[in-house]
């Protein structure tokens, strides 16, 4: 079983199906949540073998606590965008998030959600933090933030661009906001204690690093590591 | 000492606010209702199928609930937009929006309990009441209420208590708003999920003893004021 | 029947129940106490129920003097009938005290038209004690008299009174009747009493209503009731005649007379009732307290002997039998008075209608 | 007293209550009705409680016949004592059927033990039109009589009737009361009849337990309970005498013999009962029917004459004031004759305990 | 049609068995709990603070109330450590540790509306039937639960309702495993998350209506039955 964050959604989903072909035998299952409540599930021995995590702390933290058996391998790097199905995002920045006719700005909860972090690291460097305070909504996770500005309830957000290139999303232009102004997005995975045995789990570790599994990535928009 | 942030502080405000509000619209709500499903007139049919209706809040599962609200209730909803032609706002990630979704999903843990209630009371202490004088509202107020006070504080506490720790719904359409709609079971979910376990035990376990103090308060007057039923 | 008539209850109603009916079409009148007599199950209680409203019978009517309580699409609610009700059975709030229940009708009833306060109802219904009790720690007998206290304190238009002394002992309710008759004479709210006991129908009753099978029978006065030989009445006790006349002041021997000198009754004074002298009275006597003889007897302790002329001779009431004769005699003032005799003695005696005779009347009681 | 004695019923038991102490120490013979009598609020209801096992005082004891009920730390709840018990108020199920009511406590009687059964109990208790309704349809009365029979119909070891009849009407309990009498009378179970009605007590009691304030101020057999002249259940209808004799064969006027030569009444058949030839028989005579002659009086309609010796001459019980004057006579036979005269009749006959004289016996009754 | 996938069938078992057994279960613990607090002896202020107590499990975020849960039925914790020690297998991410959190989750909502009908039950019910013969089990079977079926009716019927509904202790506990731990709420949760509303509003609505008639079907029977109180 794999256990994967939610931005990964559609990217994996497609990565699994390739996968099953070339290893029809195979039996992968994924389960999408949230990185911090699967890093606690991990750590009180939930039946997952593979860990993706949105942030590679938390990897970090199960392969210190001796809950992982491999070194957390960056696989990927996500990056943010403005996002938005009333108006055209494209033609908006950071900064025009303040004008007057724009009311609610989503973003994921900052205290938990690595994308959420981001975005608020980005916010601040744009110098707009403070100012868009009053107006920011928060997500329990990066999907709850898009289905919130799609539900029309919030204007604007900023999500992964991951989710804003999947098909439903992808009518509405999104901005992609500079990688410069926040930390990297480092996604990193690892295998648990309870995969360390299985071929599967290795296996599939070993497939990700492939060009199919690289490909699909950067066709959601992930950033591959050393592809700069 | 559990020392708070001034977060905190202002989720515990909000919380407090949003149970206390909720409990009270419940009641107002719940009553009219409840009394009409136990002895109103109309087909019974109906009435069973209303019953069945209060019940189903329940059966979604709250963020699932709490998107649909957001849609109603936002912008581009019926009910948002009509607010907003009226040169309101709407009601998405505001206090009023997650008093509205607190309600709707409490709504049959204090309906069910009334309703039974009221069944219970049969129809003597309110012909009693009748052939002394009293009027409907001041038979309502001056029987049923007293004799119906335990369904009344099942009612609430449960209602009360549910407010209190609900937090799919409020999370979806409330977008955790710090002193607006950021309650603390928001709070303490965005601890334990970032993994700031200390954080959210704290809170946890103030929530409890607070919930606690405020339960036994309540259930104890109760029991003084009960009377043995023959 | 629809016309409204002035001081009567006029009540109309049909109501059909699985294995039972009730169809009773009559007018009460608004006058002192009209007690309701019949068999368990022959639906008392449900006309008390609809003259309160609270059975609702469709094209029902009725009407209380000149206002129509139901009738058509009118249907005044029971909280605005002003009617006093004692229900039968589990009849206190319980989440009231004895005083609780007691004030309640009696806060909601305009300063203006209180004829009764708590102090003196608690008095005499015996209760005085109990007011800061809670309605779960009461005996039944205390319960039925703090259902009565508190219907009484509505001062009401119509007191509907559903068996209100059942649950209590006799010197109990010998304490409570004489209130209550005092009170139905002195402030004229009439009342519809439902009860199984003739010594409640004799102390306090105007007239008496007789149900069968949910129809009213009969609906006479007291007096009538008493004297018709077949009155359901007399299945316990047998017949009994009421006397009226005028009350004397008592003798050395502590008797009062009683009526006119051609029938002067003497009458031991009872200490409980206040029969002061010059009084209008009522007199009970049990046909079968009253025997006949031809010739006045001596040195008998008979005190009453009184001349009378036999009118007609029948079989008696009751479970007696064939054995027994009931003698209708005329007084010499016109009064009625009844004798229940053997057939052995009215043959021994050869008595006949018309003939004269002298009853001996062995003891009396006084009514009120 | 904590030693069990057998045939009785033993209780000893104190229960304090805000302005109420109930403190009884005393055994019932568990034979025949024992009739509990007392005012509303003296206690009778809690009393059975006690028994039942319903109320439990701490240091209380109850025993019934050699098994202990209550005693130190044994305790036998309710549902193991085969105690039949009818409740004063509100009694019924009100999730069963009346057939589901009076069937609950039969199925739950072991086989061998049933001695009633449903058809036979609900055809004498009139509700054998009734056995489909809910609880909640029915009339007070029937309601009651459904209560009545759930109880019997557990063919308890003793029957606790809180009372039973009360809302029943006369005629009703007329019906019912011959078949509680049977009852005890054949299978011998024995019952504590809380009851206000003196009719109850005098057909159905075999002895009479008074209680005042909480306390059992005398237990004593329904005859000497009669007898005494400040018996509280005269407070009604005055002394009453019980007599007891051989019924002879009815003559041609319908009368039957009653009683040895001596002291010989004429007594009435009564249709209803079955008072056949040979058979012993209870006569009830109310005092205030009895009169005193010096001499037999001629031409009069009185049947029964009696010679007696006066035996004393108090003053009446109950509210009858100085005037009146009991008189307890003995019969030729030994028997005690009460009659009631006023004191006016005494002096001019010049009475005198030791005095011969002649009872003038209006009516009797028979009281079974 | 609502034309459903493998997995979607897999759920909809998995939660129908889930709520039947946390229904199951909650009824038969609630009700001595229920009773203790309604007629028991013991002290007063334990009743009320046992009562107060059962009420609290309502009071956390169904996560955080998971999370506390998974550490204590987890391997590490001390209920799983034990059962691992027994050679059993910690109950985190099984269908039983999901029915367990199901269980507390909902107690309140069996327990408090139980109490409230035995309260009201008074105890001339017992006393007759015990004057009858009728020892306590009988009496219990034949005479309290048919008298306060109306209450077992609300505690049950919430209980199912609330856990068809509940995700959150769940999504902790038991890690969404397909046909162990995987329910429909927390499917349709996911069908949210991942944008198939067609999927989520197919489940929703499916919900809905197996939910409305199970509900309408139980009121229906419980008011057929329904006697009048006088
Ligand atoms: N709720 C009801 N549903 C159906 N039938 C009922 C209902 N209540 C009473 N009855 C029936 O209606 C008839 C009349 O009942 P009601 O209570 O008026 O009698 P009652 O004269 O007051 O008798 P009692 O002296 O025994 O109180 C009875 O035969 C009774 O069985
Ligand atoms: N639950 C209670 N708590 C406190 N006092 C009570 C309670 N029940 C009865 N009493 C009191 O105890 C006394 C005895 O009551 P009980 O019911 O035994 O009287 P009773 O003889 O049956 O009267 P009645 O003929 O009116 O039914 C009364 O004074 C009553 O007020
Ligand atoms: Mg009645
Ligand atoms: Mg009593």
């Amino acid at each position: 079983t794999i256990a994967a964050a939610s931005d990964l959604r559609f990217a994996l989903d497609e990565i699994l199906e390739a996968y099953r072909e070339a290893y029809p035998d195979d039996r992968v299952r994924v389960t999408y949540g949230s990185s911090g409540r699967m890093t606690t599930q991990i750590l009180n021995g939930a039946p997952y073998d593979i860990f993706f995590s949105a942030d590679i702390a938390y990897p970090k933290r199960l392969y210190a606590e001796g809950a992982a058996v491999t070194e957390p391998s960056v696989y990927a790097i996500g990056r943010i965008v403005l996002w938005s199905n009333r108006m055209d995002a494209s033609e908006l920045t950071l900064e025009d998030l303040t004008r007057d006719d724009i009311r609610r700005v989503a973003i994921a909860s900052p205290t938990h959600a690595p994308y959420g972090v981001r975005a608020k690291e980005a916010l601040k460097a744009a110098g707009v933090w403070e100012e868009l305070q009053p107006k920011i909504v928060n997500g329990d996770n990066i999907a709850q933030t898009a289905r919130m500005v799609q539900a029309g309830g919030a204007d604007i957000g900023i999500i992964a661009l991951s989710l804003a290139e999947f098909p439903d999303l992808a009518e509405h232009p999104h901005h992609l906001i500079d990688d410069a102004l926040h930390e990297p997005l480092t996604q990193g995975f690892v295998i648990t204690r309870r995969g360390a045995d299985k071929d599967t789990a290795h296996r599939f570790a070993g497939f990700m690093g492939r060009d199919t599994a690289r490909e699909i990535m950067q066709r959601y928009g992930f950033e591959m590591p050393g592809s700069e | 000492m559990l020392d708070l942030s001034p977060t905190d502080w202002m989720a515990i405000e909000v919380t407090l606010k949003l149970a206390l509000y909720t409990t009270l619209i419940l009641l107002v709500i719940a009553t009219p209702i409840a009394w009409w499903l136990a002895n109103g007139r109309g087909s019974p049919g109906v009435r069973t199928a209303v019953q069945a209706l209060v019940a189903l809040p329940l059966v979604l599962p709250p963020t699932v609930l709490g998107f649909y609200l957001l849609v109603l209730l936002g912008p581009a909803g019926p009910v948002g937009s009509t607010l907003e032609s009226w040169g309101l706002n709407h009601l998405a990630f505001t206090f009023q929006g997650i008093l509205i979704g607190s309600v709707i999903y409490s709504l049959p843990f204090a309906v069910q309990p009334l309703q039974q209630a009221f069944a219970n009371l049969g129809r003597r202490p309110v012909e009693i009441a009748g052939s002394l004088g009293a009027g409907r509202i001041d038979r309502f107020v001056t029987v049923i209420l007293p004799m119906t006070r335990g369904g009344f504080i099942v009612a609430a506490t449960l209602a009360f208590a549910h407010t209190l720790g609900e937090f799919g719904v409020i999370l979806m359409l409330g977008g955790a708003i710090p002193g607006e709609t950021q309650v603390l079971s928001i709070l303490i979910y965005d601890h334990a999920e970032a993994m700031d376990f200390d954080s959210a035990h704290r809170l946890s376990f103030g929530l409890l003893i607070f919930a606690f103090a405020v339960l036994f308060i309540v259930y104890a007057i109760n029991r003084r004021f009960d009377t043995v039923r023959l | 029947m629809t016309r409204p008539e002035p001081d009567t209850l006029r009540i109309m109603a049909l109501l059909e129940r699985p294995g039972f009916a009730l169809d009773v079409d009559t007018a009460f009148p608004l006058e002192g106490v009209t007690a309701l007599f019949g068999r368990s199950g022959c639906g008392k209680t449900t006309l008390l129920r609809i003259i309160a409203g609270l059975e609702h019978p469709p094209g029902g009517e009725v009407h209380f003097r000149d206002t129509a309580w139901q009738s058509g699409k009118t249907f005044i609610p029971l909280h605005r009938r002003r009617v006093g009700l004692v229900f039968q059975e589990s009849t206190l709030l319980p989440h009231l005290s004895v005083r609780g229940n007691l004030l309640y009708g009696y806060k909601r009833t305009p300063e203006p038209l209180r004829r009764l306060h708590l102090d003196e109802v608690a008095r005499l219904l015996g209760i005085d004690d109990l007011l800061e009790r809670r309605a779960d720690q009461l005996s039944g007998g205390q319960r039925q008299r703090v259902a009565l206290g508190r219907a009484l304190l509505t001062s009401p238009d119509l007191l509907l009174l559903d068996e209100p002394l059942n649950a209590l002992d006799t010197q109990t309710k010998r304490e409570i009747m004489p209130f209550l008759a005092r009170l139905s004479e002195e402030t004229g709210i009439p009342s519809l009493l439902v009860t199984h006991a003739p010594d409640e129908v004799e102390r306090l009753a105007t007239r008496v209503a007789f149900m069968h099978d949910g129809q009213l029978e009969r609906l006479e006065p007291l007096r009538d009731a008493l004297a018709r030989a077949d009155s359901p009445l007399f299945r316990d006790d047998g017949a009994v005649s009421v006397l009226q006349g005028e009350l004397g002041p008592a003798d050395a021997h502590g008797l009062h007379p009683f009526g006119p000198p051609e029938a002067q009754y003497r009458v031991p004074s009872t200490p409980g009732a206040t029969n002061g002298a010059g009084r209008r009275a009522r007199l009970r006597i049990d046909a079968r307290d009253v025997s006949i003889a031809l010739s006045p007897p001596q040195d008998v302790s008979i005190l009453n002997i009184i001349p009378v002329t036999i009118e007609s001779l029948d079989e008696a009431p009751g479970h007696h039998g064939p054995a027994r004769v009931l003698a209708v005699c005329r007084q010499d003032d016109g009064q009625t008075l009844m004798a229940e005799l053997t057939r052995l003695s009215t043959d021994r005696l050869k008595l006949q209608p018309g003939a004269r005779a002298h009853a001996l009347v062995k003891s009396v009681a006084f009514l009120d």
